[in-house]
């Protein structure tokens, strides 16, 4: 009975949106890290994991956002000039001879403004998010090279040192700092998704929005709230990248936001909305950052490099395909098909 | 129970079924908690108070200064065809539409500007006809939305679970919380949206069409609730097309057509063929018109289909001159059988026969090439391309005959075969540009069965082809099924509810969990018999027998 | 006055700093001349189509000059061949195409590429180290420009006992060019050559966390880095004159229009390393 | 009687699935060029708008191959790259001495596979479009890289003057030949869209997968025709692409997708599939092409310009969100209300 018991409740973890999918990846990114390790073995030195899972954290961070975002049935393509935006606004204000920390919390300012943009046009005014955000990433991106009138900034100076190392160079308890902030940022955008009112209502506004307005939940705040996390994910990251740079570059973030979709729909956030939880950004992430860094390590070339990335992309998709409609043709044989396209359903 | 009615052809006037009421008081019902208690309310107020209500859309006036009451404790049957504005009046009511002109007063008091928010606020809770539920939240996530409950500043599933859990219980709905909606059948889906509704406390609870995918049980146990909120106070609109219901639970009708408010008197002042001449504006005389043909050649075959767990080893012949029932309870695998042998499934093995030759059938445009259609169940999801102008829907599935043989569209032909569709069939439109879904549900479900008609074939698959349709347009269908089957066109129709398939079909075929347990000639066959053999077998069905020995 | 000489820049994008100095440097020679009309185009971003479109756009505003940063040496040929039937005069800025122009004012990238090569060579020497990995970070494989840097660079280390190593991509990114970077010091190489101004201060900021075990070199100007060559943690960049390149082509181009010589047909403008010694 | 009837014809098309937007943005267009053209004279100039159309037809190009897959319900985010990629494919042969008109079959040809690819890993596979066309993306952009080892190609010369006349710098009639061919491109398309059996497959799938699969569509066949079109269209533009720039560029085509979706949406084409006509799509492109060109013209730095597109990419899309709202508003008041969320329902 107490078996039985537990037996269902692993059963109904399992069940949980996208659950299965993180497992599936997970096992693929422990066959890429094996392979790689294999293939040059300071691909797993310490220094090297060190390294890599702060090369991993700007791609986790912006796909946070975007799977935020994803899960209410939207999408956001201005995270990169965000990023830009961030970067250029923070180190113009440093190179101004502004405190450091007042610079970072203009700079959130400045981004959340993106994001209260994005969320109004798209929930107020109705825009298409596609097109909204394409607008708005346009924006930002003019933006960014308005903020220095079109030069990448100066040096960020000495008075910046303590703000480089608490967002990028320092180490605590043997981490980096940029590892710490971001582990940080995943424990509350992941408490606030699984377990508050608000968390609640984004997957139900992703699922049914019909549905979500007639039970009462405010559609437009919560779309809002999703790109207000977008927003704040990618001018962490937009800081990060200033700390490592020592200065503002116009063009840093640049496409940041399909790797942030890569990242998020390898972790099985479906594009189509209501689904996906954020432990499957981390293994979305990591397989992302682990195949750019493994790569180099095994000295490939950048052509074969491509292919390579682009068929692990797909075939760890089609892998979770695969092994979810065996999984339900083995149960029910073919209970599965009830729905002739089950996973064409998360198309986009 | 109210399918128990020995009588074959089922009564159109209230009159002939006095006796066969459903005795409340034998019908066991845990005893509802406080928030149903509802307090402040007297028995006859006036509770809702519209006043020439009107409301357009682009091309039709919906509602045409239609006044409105609800009292307190009473429940008022809102009746009408296809299109009347049932719907719409109450989406104004619960704050889903907003009325152009008209004055609103709740509770006596005033209301000028309703959301479904102040709605909810003000005790007025609504079960929609179509299905509003996040596929993708448990139903205990749906039941809660929008008023999560909340332990210490974080979500309590668990609380929701629990809570979730008694509220189904105590309306006898077998469903387990934590599964997640997208995995239900539609009619547990209907289930999941009453109880969502009902656990709202809401004082004004209005059911669009609630029963329509319900099986008898479940109807029964609504029937029970609807009559123990009655007692507290509540008032209830409840709309349906199955007019059988009604006697029920209906203290008084309102009646509207084209829009337009038509009368409104006591349920027990009136006939059923009163009330459906006020509806249609002229007399029906037969609610379920039947021809009789000779049984001609075999036409159709099926040989131990298996196509998954709700499949089994199905067999079948289909005669000239015969409309073949399917009956069966909410889950016994007819939609996955009518599926299988259409090709939208795959078959594991099996084999079909059209006049007398094998046919291969893997997907369904080798079915439609070889004359077997099929008009499938669950219209948004299966039926309509809702974007699609109604002409391109009709047109869909004829495309080979519309089109050239290079694949060109005659635009002449179309027009002439969505004309002739709409004229047979009587559809409701401004014009055949307008989108599918500006229709409303029962003109929807017509240009489904059209778009499958204006075809020449030799067999036809109906599955629940009546669900959410008006009398006359019901009557409008069987009529069809007896067209066809006077054309010597197999007919195959699948449906739940009993009177029709009695009063339609020739033979009739009792699935119960993916099996042919029973074929029963017409004149042999009963409500008891059918749902004898419909809970013959299987698990989860032992609720439905349970019921049936009390 | 007299009609104004329309001299319209072209340059691959307007991002970057390189580009907004050749405008400057430009403008200068303007205000100096004080009857040129003056106009910066440049597509969002480097492509060569869109590059093409500038140059369409220039004929039909009615150029007279055009003072042109060829994406690539074939790229815009064609165009350029339209724009000079319509009398429009050309004079290459940074890279020149496979067109004759009037006038080209560039970095002879493959040659500063070799000088940056022979620093390297020279300070790991310095330290007693002749062999070992050496890592490049580029911008990408499609910019002529980078490209022979690249090729230089390779050229200076020929027949020695150093293993140059697959080059790697940033973009010009500086952070992802860090990572990059990064990776080759994880990797264990002796030294790192950024091949432009976000490829070298990603390589900087690299090689000062790594503590500065490794030399870098890098290419191009800015404050920042030269911080790092200050701070010791990059040993030189080759600093191009992006301003001599503008100013001394509306010079060339007002020369030509006004049926002057306006001198060489190729002026180069030159690399200077700067180390800590130098600035 | 007569006049009665049509008027009803007209009252039908302007019903007809995104004319509405196709108006308003025609306006918005048209008050474009008079902006632009009181700015700089120069921009009305017989040679600009010539040079205007020519630089429309990539856009508009690769939107008509976007419109096809956003119909479907799909996207393809691999536009760009197969533009990369045809470009260096058919540059790579001639350089190699193959006739130009051989080369340009082999690459129609080769990019075929990557729509087939395309369009039955979403089909057949069931992979989310999103997903799987940037892996494509990633995948052609290697193959892009690979064709040449990694450098872009030489000059293809003398022998390829007749196919560089053909595809970009010759004229015929006093159009160029650019304009010739995408004009004709998109009557074809237009028709196979508008009058053929194939077209009304495309909207039913695009509209509702599971209805149109049970009315006999062929869904695989059907998804897979819209991304050969969108293959054979991207493969048209890197074409024109290797004849404008008479060599092969590896990152030709970079954020081509983006525009061909921008132009799509902004002429109406709902990224959630079912709806859209390729009328819309021409002006969608148009917008995208004068502001870029007129923008130039007026002199604006990209800094504003990037702003300046933004901001008219979403009040373009805004305009005619408020004039349906208001036209429904207007003849029947809050008619819209069907759905709730009328626009939002055409999301991501
Ligand atoms: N969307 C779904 N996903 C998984 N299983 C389903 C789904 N819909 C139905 N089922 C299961 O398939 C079986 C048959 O379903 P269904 O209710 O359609 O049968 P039916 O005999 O056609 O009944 P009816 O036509 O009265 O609805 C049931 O066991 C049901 O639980
Ligand atoms: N959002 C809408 N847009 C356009 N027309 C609509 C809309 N909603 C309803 N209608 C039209 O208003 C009329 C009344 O529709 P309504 O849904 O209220 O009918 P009903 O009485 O509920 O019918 P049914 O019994 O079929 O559900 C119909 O002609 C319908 O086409
Ligand atoms: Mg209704
Ligand atoms: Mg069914």
């Amino acid at each position: 009975m107490e078996n039985e018991k537990k037996r269902n409740k692993l059963k109904r973890l399992l069940a949980k949106r996208g659950m299965g999918q993180v497992i599936t990846v997970t096992i693929g990114l422990v066959g890429l890290i094996i392979v790689f390790g294999l293939l040059n073995p300071i691909f797993l030195s310490a220094r090297n994991i060190s390294n890599l899972l702060r090369q991993i954290a700007p791609t986790l961070l912006t796909g946070i956002g975007q799977s935020f975002v994803l899960i209410t049935g939207n999408i956001d393509l201005s995270i990169g000039s965000v990023v830009g935006m961030s970067c250029m606004i923070s180190a113009t204000l440093m190179t101004k001879g502004i405190n450091p920390w007042v610079a970072v919390i203009i700079t959130y300012l400045a981004s959340s403004i993106m994001g209260l943009l994005n969320g109004k046009l798209i929930s107020k005014a109705k825009l298409p998010a596609f097109i909204a955000t394409l607008g708005t990433m346009t924006i930002a991106r003019g933006i960014a090279q308005i903020v220095n009138n079109n030069y990448n900034t100066d040096s960020i100076g000495e008075a910046a040192e303590g703000f480089m190392q608490f967002f990028y160079y320092g180490k605590t308890l043997g981490l980096f700092n940029t590892i710490w902030i971001t582990m940080f940022i995943w424990l509350v955008f992941n408490f606030l998704l699984s377990r508050t009112r608000t968390g609640r209502h984004l997957y139900a506004v992703g699922s049914n929005i019909h549905a979500a307005h007639l039970s009462g939940v405010n559609i437009s705040s919560t779309i809002t709230k999703a790109y207000l996390v977008s927003a704040f994910c990618s001018t962490t990251v937009g800081l990060i990248i200033t700390a490592t740079s020592g200065m503002g570059t116009m063009d840093a973030g640049n496409s940041y936001e399909l790797y942030a979709v890569a990242a998020s729909v390898i972790g099985g956030v479906s594009t189509l909305g209501g689904q996906g939880i954020l432990l499957g950004t981390v293994i979305g992430a990591s397989i992302w950052g682990v195949l750019q860094n493994g790569l180099q390590f095994a000295g490939a070339p950048v052509a074969i490099r491509n292919i390579v990335i682009g068929v692990i992309v797909i075939i760890t998709v089609l892998l979770d395909i695969v092994v979810r409609l065996n999984k339900k043709v083995g149960k029910a044989k073919a209970g599965a098909e009830r729905s002739y396209f089950p996973v064409l359903k998360h198309k986009i | 129970m109210y399918y128990e009615t020995s009588n074959k052809s089922p009564p159109n006037s209230k009159e002939a079924l006095p006796s066969e009421k459903v005795n409340y008081a034998k019908m066991k019902v845990t005893s509802y908690t406080k928030q149903f208690e509802l307090g402040g309310l007297f028995m006859g107020n006036y509770i809702v108070e519209l006043k020439n209500i009107s409301k357009s859309f682009p091309g039709v006036k919906a509602l045409d200064q239609v006044s409105f009451t609800l009292k307190a404790g009473e429940v008022l049957g809102l009746l009408g065809e296809n299109g009347a504005g049932k719907s719409t009046l109450m989406k104004i009511l619960s704050g889903v539409y907003t009325k152009d002109v008209g004055s609103m007063k709740i509770f006596g008091k005033k209301v000028d500007h309703l959301t479904p928010i102040t709605a909810q606020k003000s005790g007025i809770a609504i079960i929609n006809q179509e299905l509003n539920l996040c596929d993708h939240l448990t139903v205990a996530q749906n039941i809660f939305l929008g008023r999560e409950l909340i332990t210490k500043g974080v979500l309590s599933d668990k609380k929701m679970n629990e809570e979730a859990y008694k509220i189904l219980k105590r309306f006898q709905i077998d469903i387990d919380p934590e599964t997640m909606v997208g995995n239900l059948p539609v009619s547990k889906k209907q289930l999941v949206e009453i109880a969502k509704a009902l656990s709202t406390q809401a004082k004004i609870l209005i059911m669009d069409e609630p029963t329509s995918a319900l099986t008898s049980k479940e109807i029964d146990n609504l029937f029970t609730i609807i009559k123990r909120l009655k007692e507290q106070g509540c008032g209830i609109v409840y709309i349906s097309h199955r007019l059988e219901e009604l006697q029920y639970i209906v203290d008084r009708v309102m009646i509207l057509r084209d829009g337009k408010y038509i009368t409104s008197m006591d349920f027990q002042e009136t006939t059923l063929s009163e009330i459906i001449s006020y509806m249609v504006g002229r007399e029906i005389t037969e609610k379920f018109p039947r021809v009789e043909e000779k049984i001609g050649e075999k036409i159709f075959e099926v040989r131990n289909l298996n196509a998954g767990r709700m499949v089994r080893n199905v067999c079948f012949s289909l005669y000239k001159g015969e409309i073949l029932g399917i009956a069966g309870l909410m889950g016994a695998g007819r939609t996955e059988t009518t599926r299988a042998i259409f090709g939208a499934d795959p078959k594991e093995s099996g084999q079909i026969f059209i006049d007398g030759e094998e046919v291969q059938i893997r997907r369904p445009m080798d079915a439609i090439k070889v004359g077997l259609v099929l008009v499938p169940e669950d219209r948004a999801k299966n039926g309509l391309c809702t974007k699609l102008s109604v002409k391109e829907n009709i047109a869909l599935p004829n495309l080979d005959i519309i089109a050239s043989k290079l694949g060109l569209v005659n635009r002449k032909k179309e027009e002439k075969v969505t004309e002739t569709a709409v004229k047979n069939f009587d559809i409701k439109l401004a014009n055949a540009e307008v989108p599918a879904d500006s229709l409303s549900g029962g003109n929807q479900q017509k240009v489904i069965v059209s778009k499958w008609l204006a075809r020449n074939s030799k067999v036809v698959m109906f599955d629940e082809p009546t669900r959410g349709i008006d009398v006359a347009s019901k009557v409008e269908i069987y009529n069809i099924m007896n067209d066809l089957k006077r054309k010597g066109i197999g007919v195959l129709f699948v449906s739940s509810e009993l009177p029709e398939i009695l009063g339609i079909s020739d033979r009739i075929l009792v699935m119960a969990d993916g099996k042919i347990t029973k074929e029963l000639d017409v004149k042999d066959a009963t409500q008891d018999l059918i749902l004898e053999y419909a809970t013959k077998f299987g698990k989860g069905m032992d609720y439905e027998e349970e019921a049936m020995k009390a | 006055g007299a009609a104004k000489h329309k001299i319209y820049l072209i340059t691959m994008d307007q991002m970057d700093q390189h580009w907004v100095t050749v405008d400057a440097g430009a403008k200068k020679a303007v205000k100096e001349l004080g009857n040129v009309d003056y106009r910066w185009l440049a597509p969002d971003v480097k492509d060569d189509a869109k590059q093409i479109e500038c140059i369409n756009n220039a004929v039909a505003g009615g150029a007279d000059a055009i003072l042109l940063a060829a994406n690539g040496p074939t790229a815009v040929t064609s165009a350029l061949r339209e724009a000079t039937a319509a009398g429009v005069k050309i004079i290459y800025v940074d890279s020149a195409a496979d067109y004759p122009g009037e006038q080209t004012l560039a970095t002879d990238n493959e040659a500063a590429g070799t000088t940056a090569g022979q620093e390297m060579k020279k300070a790991l020497a310095a330290k007693g180290i002749t062999s070992g990995k050496i890592g490049i970070v580029n911008v990408n494989a499609a910019t002529a420009s980078v490209v022979a840097r690249e090729k230089g660079f390779r050229a200076a280390f020929k027949g020695t006992k150093f293993e140059i190593l697959e080059t790697q991509y940033g973009e010009g990114d500086a952070a992802k060019s860090k990572d990059i970077a990064a990776n080759y010091i994880t990797q264990g190489v002796v030294g790192i050559f950024g091949a432009n101004e976000g490829s070298t201060v990603g390589t900087g900021n690299a090689i000062k966390e790594a503590g500065g075990r490794v030399i870098g070199v890098g290419f191009d100007k800015s404050n920042t880095i030269l911080q790092l060559i200050k701070e010791g943690y990059l040993l030189a960049t080759m600093a191009q004159n992006p301003d001599v390149m503008g100013y001394k082509g509306i010079k060339a181009a007002v020369a030509v229009l006004e049926g002057k010589n306006p001198g060489a047909k190729y002026i180069d403008t030159g690399v200077s390393v700067l180390t800590k010694d130098t600035i």
